[in-house]
């Protein structure tokens, strides 16, 4: 699937060497300290060739930073790492790719004003005959290459237009198209639906047939169990464990991981979701008929207090505009949101958080956190007008409230002055929960909620969730976690082409029946990306 | 002849220019640039589209004066239109500012230039027109009669020397001068500047010249640089400001310093400005060396002879005059 | 535990998304296009307007001259729409000019070659410090540049004896042809100009440099994540707006034929306003040359005219630029806002 | 490892280490230069100088908190020098209707240009330095057709009073400006309105989608800003006993921006250092007086302001842990 000129080499050693392959990467004693925070001590980690390693522990234990240490983002304080047995100091990033470490860092790491196909060639355009860029060789290239991943975008339109999942799956063709001996994903999952899953998983398996070491870092670990051969995890910057993943049942990994007894472990559920919720009869929010050209089209939904409702569908489907248009934030050619009996008027998201609608937008870096801002301030910002009087801010009421909310959300940070942009993935988002909840709202919208958190950050927020739907609060749920969705939601709402395919209530919600509404409406195959898909399968 | 003849319409105005040189007599051996040599055709100014080129904003009295004389002279002979235009202190917009004058069809440009040099695409496209071109107040580094007709104006490096005599006269001689320097770069400047460094050293070396800092022409920046100046040098006697605002603004610092202007500190100034010569009617000023904006009716007397075709030498330069404590108070009205 | 189901079954690519996103594609497109060329729009507008209002402006004669001088702005301005690409800003090219101004007028004694090489090593090098001390000092371009005019106005100045010395080109030389010259009524300056255009258009859209300085502009952090030389695309950039300033200089002392001091002050806003009217983004990551030529050609016809409104004293000359220019931006703002949302 | 941890260093004796550079940069820039002119410059620690170059200074510092307040938000304001020019020009015009008339038509002309700025910047959506070119050109030409191109000589007793006049042996100037920077101070650290602007500064598209008002908002700061100006150019009219709009204030832009920059807040917008600012302008104020003082040329002081600029900003620079 990938262009032929850009498929790497197979190195000659085949993949099943077993665990006496050799070491390609390795990381030895290494020790990272931020100011303020240790977050590597004396941490090593062997990827043997043609491997798949996954690395795992709680958000912030140290698993992107170290993988940025290996990968030249940043120097290590002490240790050092070795590539092919040979100490090598990437001073940056591009060092590391030239000697043939890719990665697929944890934000993604893309230019959004530029096309789709530019970014994945971005440093290694394809030229003519006279040195310049060949751009519908590249358009082409691009297209065939993003086609393998199930991906139909243009690459012509800016980055920036496309989901959040279709750039994830854009940065994954990018670090794979190119030349490379080991290829390091971090979280490359947590923005992707199923199906992409397992286009993914697909690409490993085609990179591990190959010879390609894989490092890989995920907080489900279904996956990991489905693809690693072996595991590190890390737990507040130090080694655990590593060893073979079959050694380890899931729930010992966990364990581990979060540093308990198996036993404690294991009295908890897969989610922290409970039992089902009995909502009231009336609908806290109604949407009828919300219509925006090429984007959404007659979608109405209602939500009632104490009930979690489950948006689901596929990439692209609309999900996230429907979220937005409840909360304002997306101007609408027609329809109305009514909320507690009263009609939105303009819509505009402080008029829908007035009303009681607060949304968690999917995108965290670009439209949730002010990176350069404090953990404090980040959790305040929507909630400014309450914690003051008379403009002048309440540094007390903020701090009660902060404290709360970062005991109860358990979001790890040197403390609430830390900068938001210095935390971990899972703790940003932890931070954004935080600013929505301080809200106190009546209706909760969350794109995306557990993306990139642990799996005990996940089961708390899952349980918050639960809980605060039995406070009487409404919850829309997006979710491209299936299990999440289904465990999660009193009732479904699909939606595929911006416009609602069918919904779920009661006992019909269930993995299956949700596949099956979802296959039911799917055009027969036959379109590009489909055929390619069988055909890799067969 | 009495001194002066040279300038045809004597205006009824007080402060007319005056032409210092070529006094009459020179004028009268023919020597310089007459119609047939310039290659340019005859012209009566009534049917004539006229261009004035001002240099910097119409935001100073000399500017003012200036730009107003030119009008003022090209209504009164009854042009039948004249163009003008304003540089903003910039060269490229002057050079564009002719250019698009010569479009509009300009058939006579007085130029009152930004610079000594860098005018030439726009001489070259007024020559390529055969369109004359009086330069005012400024002197440009070219060829007369070939690139334009001649230069009309004062003599920067003269009004230098002569504030440095004034200097000299009210301090006796004796003590420590600061210079306010005009804006670097400009000839302007180096030519006040030159005028007066040398004079000093010359004729008083009992003068000691012990800062020279540039105000930029403005009355804030001489007041700012004065403050420090002030401060570092507290035996500071004169100041030499190169012209009028850069003068005022150092009357006000000094008076914020607790010293007396005009009597503690003496200060001379260029250009002949009406607060200037105030202040110097008032006592805090020990005098003012002329500069005479008011060039419409010499410029347009001179274009009026060159299409006569009488020859027009290639400095035409007037007198300036004077002002000191003893013919301030009479002068004022005179003053622009 | 195999609890991810694989949704094969579900799998295919939902076919009106795709095509909405394409058909919303086209209109971001067309929205791109507007925005590049909507400068140009309203420059065609201003130009057919100012036409039949005032005759001597639509005269070829009027064109020649508003081009020449455009084009010393319209080369500054293009090693400008670089730099604030990639997310800079370069206040030191006005100085820079003057200097090489001098330097070249200064040389020109010595024959065409010094006049030209003298002007673009000097000039190039300060781009090339600029663009260290940026890079891999990490310190604002703000701050690195305004040094940078400070200290190429102070070289200047020593240069010249405090201003006092005005170095002349000699006539006729080759190099003052360079400068003077025209091919069919059109001066070099403006054929040079054109040609830079092209050039730099092609490595902005066709050359891998011309792409990295896009990701620069967008997002530094992912451009070194994805093993862009980040670095050296910026001291590039400050270099090759350096060498731009001081040629574009070069060229105007030997239309000028003396080595003027004075000149440059402001060029950087003139130059900034440019490049900004022409679409680029001022935050980096977009932007365009064919925009930039636009920008400086509005600003040079706005100029022109005021000067064919004829009699307005300086200070309303003032008001109505300023005026001209909100009603430009304003308009082309609207015009490029066309179907886009937010 | 032989790094302390920094738990351990706060307890031990607190030498400038590079952090304590970077955060504090442009007070030590400050300090050495005063420390350089005690040494090397006569007179220069008297009362009556450290007041000069307190009151010169206090105008840039009034222009460059606003200006600072607009860089938060990823904003710049060009037209600040134009406006002082607009007040300068308004103040003889109105001063006939009393001292305090005169005074609210100035700040007033500041205001509608900040509303006018900001508006385009804000609603239209325009880059901000086009936005507000388009007032720096214009609104000097404004003044100037105000002022009919004059320079006016102020009498006004009250004015001038602003302009010299002390209280408990500060001059009012310096007294209003040190007052402005405390208040900005405590707006940016302690008023809802501070803490938006640096939100909407440091990420638009979160700040709206958290229901920020932030058209309101931008507005607001630029408004600010131009009344901030307004006052300088008033103050500055004072202490120069006149009214020159055509000159006052001219560069301002440039100097309050560097004021600024140098004072350690990015002109990417999300942070605002006030005292970082008022130091930033100090230091130029100090740098400009020290080569004045020492009667360099304008070539080699212009040279040596170059140097000092990047060592100082060197120093103080972020660095980027990795
Ligand atoms: N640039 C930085 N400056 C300061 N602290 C940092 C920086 N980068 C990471 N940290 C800190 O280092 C620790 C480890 O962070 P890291 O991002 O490696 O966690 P992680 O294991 O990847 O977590 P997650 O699963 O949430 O992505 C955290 O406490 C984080 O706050
Ligand atoms: N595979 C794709 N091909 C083309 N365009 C896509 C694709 N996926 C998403 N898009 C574009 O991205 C836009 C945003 O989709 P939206 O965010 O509403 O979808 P979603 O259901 O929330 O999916 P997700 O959040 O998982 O990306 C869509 O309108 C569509 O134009
Ligand atoms: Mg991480
Ligand atoms: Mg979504």
């Amino acid at each position: 699937m990938a262009p032929p000129d850009a498929a790497p080499a197979a190195p000659p050693p085949g993949p099943d060497e077993g665990p006496t392959a050799p070491a390609v990467l390795e990381a030895v004693g290494i020790g990272k300290r931020f100011p303020g925070v240790v977050a590597l001590d004396d941490v090593s980690l062997t990827l043997r060739r043609g491997e798949i390693h996954a690395l795992v522990g709680e958000n912030g234990a140290g698993k992107s930073t170290l993988i940025k240490v290996l990968t030249g983002v940043h120097r290590p304080d002490t240790g050092e790492v070795r590539l092919d047995g040979r100490p090598v100091a990437f001073a940056r990033p591009s060092d590391a790719q030239h000697a043939g470490v890719t990665t697929i860092y944890q934000e993604v790491n893309l230019v959004p004003l530029m096309s789709v196909a530019r970014n994945i060639f971005l440093g290694r355009e394809p030229r003519n005959r006279l040195g310049l860029i060949d751009f519908p060789r590249m358009h082409r290239e691009a297209a065939a290459l993003l086609a393998g991943f199930g991906v139909t975008a243009d690459v012509r339109h800016p980055l920036g237009s496309l989901g959040v999942g279709t750039r994830q799956m854009v940065a994954l063709a990018r670090a794979v198209s190119v030349r490379a001996g080991v290829v390091v994903m971090d979280e490359p999952t947590s923005a992707l639906e199923p199906r992409e899953v397992e286009t993914l998983f697909r690409v490993i398996g085609d990179l591990h047939d190959r010879g390609i070491s894989v490092l890989y870092v995920s907080h489900r670990l279904e996956e990991l169990y489905r693809i690693c051969d072996r595991v590190t995890v890390l737990r507040d910057g130090r080694l655990v464990h590593t060893g073979d993943l079959a050694d380890l049942d899931r729930m010992q990994l966990v364990a581990m991981m979060l540093g308990r007894e198996v036993s404690e472990v294991r009295r908890h559920g897969r989610t922290g979701f409970g039992e089902d919720h009995h909502p009231d009869r009336e609908a806290v929010l109604t949407a009828s008929g919300l219509t925006r050209r090429h984007v959404l089209d007659d979608v109405s939904l209602e939500l009632r207090p104490g009930e979690v409702l489950g948006l689901a569908g596929l990439l692209g489907s609309g999900r996230s505009e429907t979220a937005k248009a409840l909360a304002g934030a997306l101007p609408l050619d027609s329809g109305s949101v009514t909320v507690a009996g009263r009609r939105l008027g303009r819509p505009s998201p402080a008029a829908a958080i007035r009303a009681g609608v607060s949304l968690l937008p999917e995108d965290r870096k670009a439209e949730g956190i002010v990176a350069g801002l404090s953990v404090r301030e980040n959790i305040v910002l929507a909630a400014m007008p309450r914690l003051s009087r008379a403009g002048v801010v309440s540094r007390a009421r903020q701090d009660r409230v902060v404290q709360v909310f970062m005991k109860r959300l358990r979001i790890k940070a040197s403390g609430p002055e830390q900068k938001v942009g210095e935390l971990s993935g899972g703790n940003q988002q932890k931070v954004l929960l935080a600013r929505w909840l301080c809200l106190e709202p009546k209706v909760l919208l969350l794109d995306e909620p557990t993306r990139g958190i642990d799996v005990g950050a996940k089961a708390e927020v899952q349980a918050l969730v639960d809980e605060l739907a039995q406070e009487g609060l409404a919850v829309l749920l997006i979710s491209s976690d299936i299990e999440e969705l289904v465990e999660g939601a009193d009732r479904l709402v699909v939606l595929r082409g911006g416009a609602v395919a069918g919904e779920l209530t009661g006992e019909r919600v269930g993995e299956g029946e949700l596949l099956e509404v979802l296959a039911a409406h799917a055009p027969a195959a036959g379109s590009g990306p489909d055929d390619e898909e069988v055909r890799h399968d067969g | 002849k009495e001194e002066g003849s040279g300038s045809a319409s004597p205006s009824s105005s007080e402060g007319a220019q005056v032409v210092q040189s070529p006094t009459a007599a020179a004028d009268a051996s023919g020597s310089g640039c007459t119609l047939q040599t310039y290659g340019a055709s005859k012209l009566d100014l009534k049917d004539a589209v006229v261009g004035f080129s001002q240099s910097e904003k119409e935001a100073n009295p000399f500017r003012i004066a200036e730009t107003q004389s030119i009008k003022d002279e090209a209504a009164k002979l009854g042009v039948k239109k004249l163009l003008t235009t304003n540089a903003q202190s910039q060269l490229p917009k002057q050079i564009s500012d002719i250019q698009d004058m010569l479009a509009q069809g300009a058939q006579l440009l007085i130029v009152a230039p930004l610079n000594s040099g860098g005018l030439e695409p726009a001489l070259r496209a007024a020559a390529a027109k055969h369109v004359p071109v009086i330069t005012i107040d400024r002197k440009i580094n070219a060829t007369a009669c070939k690139d334009y007709v001649a230069f009309l104006g004062s003599d920067f490096v003269e009004q230098g020397k002569r504030a440095a005599d004034q200097m000299i006269k009210v301090t006796g001689g004796k003590g420590k001068v600061a210079i306010l320097l005009g804006a670097s770069g400009n000839n302007v400047t180096t030519d006040r500047t030159k005028g007066f460094v040398d004079q000093i050293k010359a004729q008083a070396p009992g003068l000691e010249i012990v800062a020279q800092q540039t105000g930029e022409f403005a009355r804030d920046k001489g007041q700012q640089v004065m403050e420090q100046l002030i401060q570092a040098n507290p035996g500071i006697t004169a100041v030499y400001a190169e012209n009028d605002e850069m003068g005022l603004g150092a009357v006000t610092a000094l008076k914020a310093a607790g010293k007396k202007p005009g009597e503690d500190v003496k200060i001379v100034s260029i250009d002949g400005t009406r607060n200037a010569v105030q202040a110097l009617a008032n006592g805090q000023y020990n005098g003012v060396i002329e500069s005479n904006p008011r060039f419409g009716p010499l410029a347009f007397a001179t274009a009026q002879k060159f299409f006569a075709g009488e020859a027009i030498p290639e400095d035409v330069i007037i007198s300036d005059r004077e002002y000191d404590a003893s013919n301030a108070k009479n002068s004022l009205s005179g003053a622009y | 535990m195999k609890s991810l189901t694989t949704p094969r079954s579900a799998g295919a690519a939902p076919e009106p998304p795709a095509v909405a996103a394409a058909r919303a594609g086209d209109r971001r497109r067309l929205a791109v296009l507007v925005q590049r060329q909507g400068v140009l729009a309203v420059l065609l507008l201003l130009v057919l307007v100012s036409s039949f209002v005032f005759p001597s402006f639509g005269t070829l004669d009027n064109a020649r001259n508003v081009t020449v001088q455009a084009s010393f702005l319209a080369i500054v301005a293009l090693g400008m729409t670089l730099v604030v690409i990639t997310g800079g800003i370069d206040l030191s090219v006005g100085s820079v000019f003057a200097l090489g101004g001098v330097l070249a007028a200064w040389a020109s004694q010595y024959g065409m070659l010094p006049a030209l090489l003298l002007p673009l090593a000097v000039c190039g090098l300060l781009g090339t410090v600029h663009g260290l001390l940026i890079a891999r000092a990490g310190m604002a371009p703000f701050i690195v540049t305004l040094a940078g005019l400070l200290a190429a106005r102070g070289l200047l100045l020593a240069l010249t004896d405090e201003g006092a010395d005005t170095y002349l080109v000699p006539h006729g030389s080759a190099f003052a042809e360079l400068g003077q010259g025209t091919v069919a009524g059109f001066g070099h300056p403006v054929l040079i100009a054109l040609v830079l255009f092209a050039a730099g258009g092609l490595v902005l859209q066709r050359t891998s440099f011309g792409q990295s300085l896009f990701a620069v502009g967008g997002s530094p952090d992912a451009a070194t994540l994805m093993g862009l030389p980040v670095a050296r695309t910026r001291v590039l950039v400050y270099t090759i707006s350096g060498l731009l300033a001081g040629f574009a200089g070069a060229l105007n002392a030997a239309r000028l034929s003396s080595g003027v001091t004075i000149i440059g002050v402001g060029m950087e806003l003139d130059a900034i306003a440019a490049v900004v009217i022409g679409g680029t983004l001022l935050v980096g990551g977009a932007g365009s040359v064919s925009g930039t030529l636009w920008g400086v050609l509005v600003l040079a016809v706005i100029q022109n005219l005021i000067n064919q409104i004829g009699s307005l004293n300086s200070s309303y000359q003032s008001v109505v630029s300023g005026g001209f220019l909100i009603v430009v931006v304003v308009a082309q703002r609207y015009l490029a806002r066309g179907p886009r949302t937010t | 490892m032989a790094e302390l941890s920094p738990a351990v260093r706060r307890g031990a004796v607190r030498l400038p280490t590079p952090a304590w550079f970077q955060a504090y940069g442009v007070y030590a820039a400050v300090a050495v230069l005063v420390l350089f002119n005690a040494v090397f410059t006569d007179h220069f620690l008297t009362g009556a100088n450290l007041r000069t170059q307190l009151v010169q200074v206090a105008p840039v510092v009034i222009v460059a908190l606003g200006m600072a307040l607009v860089i938060g938000t990823e904003g710049v304001d060009l037209s600040v020098g134009s406006v002082m020019a607009l007040a300068a020009a308004l103040l003889p015009l109105y001063l006939g209707y009393g001292l305090l008339s005169a005074l609210l038509m100035a700040l007033a002309a500041g205001a509608v240009v900040g509303a006018v700025n900001g508006t385009l910047v804000a609603v239209v959506g325009l880059q901000p330095i086009v936005a507000t070119l388009a007032l720096f050109v214009g609104g000097r030409g404004l003044a100037l057709v105000l002022a009919d191109g004059q320079l006016k000589q102020i009498a006004n007793p009250g004015l001038l009073g602003l302009g010299t006049d002390d209280v408990l042996g500060v001059p009012v100037v310096v007294l209003i400006a040190g007052v402005l920077a405390l208040l900005v101070a405590g707006v940016v650290h302690r008023t809802t309105f501070g803490r938006r602007l640096v939100a909407i500064g440091g990420n638009r598209a979160a700040a709206g989608l958290a229901g920020l008002p932030v058209k309101r908002v931008l507005i607001g700061v630029y408004v600010v800003c131009g009344v901030l100006a307004a006052l300088a150019g008033v103050l500055a009219t004072a202490r120069l006993t006149a009214s020159d709009p055509s000159t006052l204030g001219t560069l301002m832009e440039l100097s309050a921006i560097t004021a600024v920059v140098v004072g350690g807040t990015p002109l990417t917008g999300g942070s605002v250092r006030v005292l970082g600012t008022v130091c930033g302008a100090l230091l130029m104020q100090l740098l400009r007086a020290t080569l004045v003082k020492h009667d360099l040329p304008d070539s080699t002081a212009q040279m040596a302001q170059a140097v000092i600029i990047l060592v100082a900003v060197y120093v103080a620079r972020e660095r980027r842990s990795r």
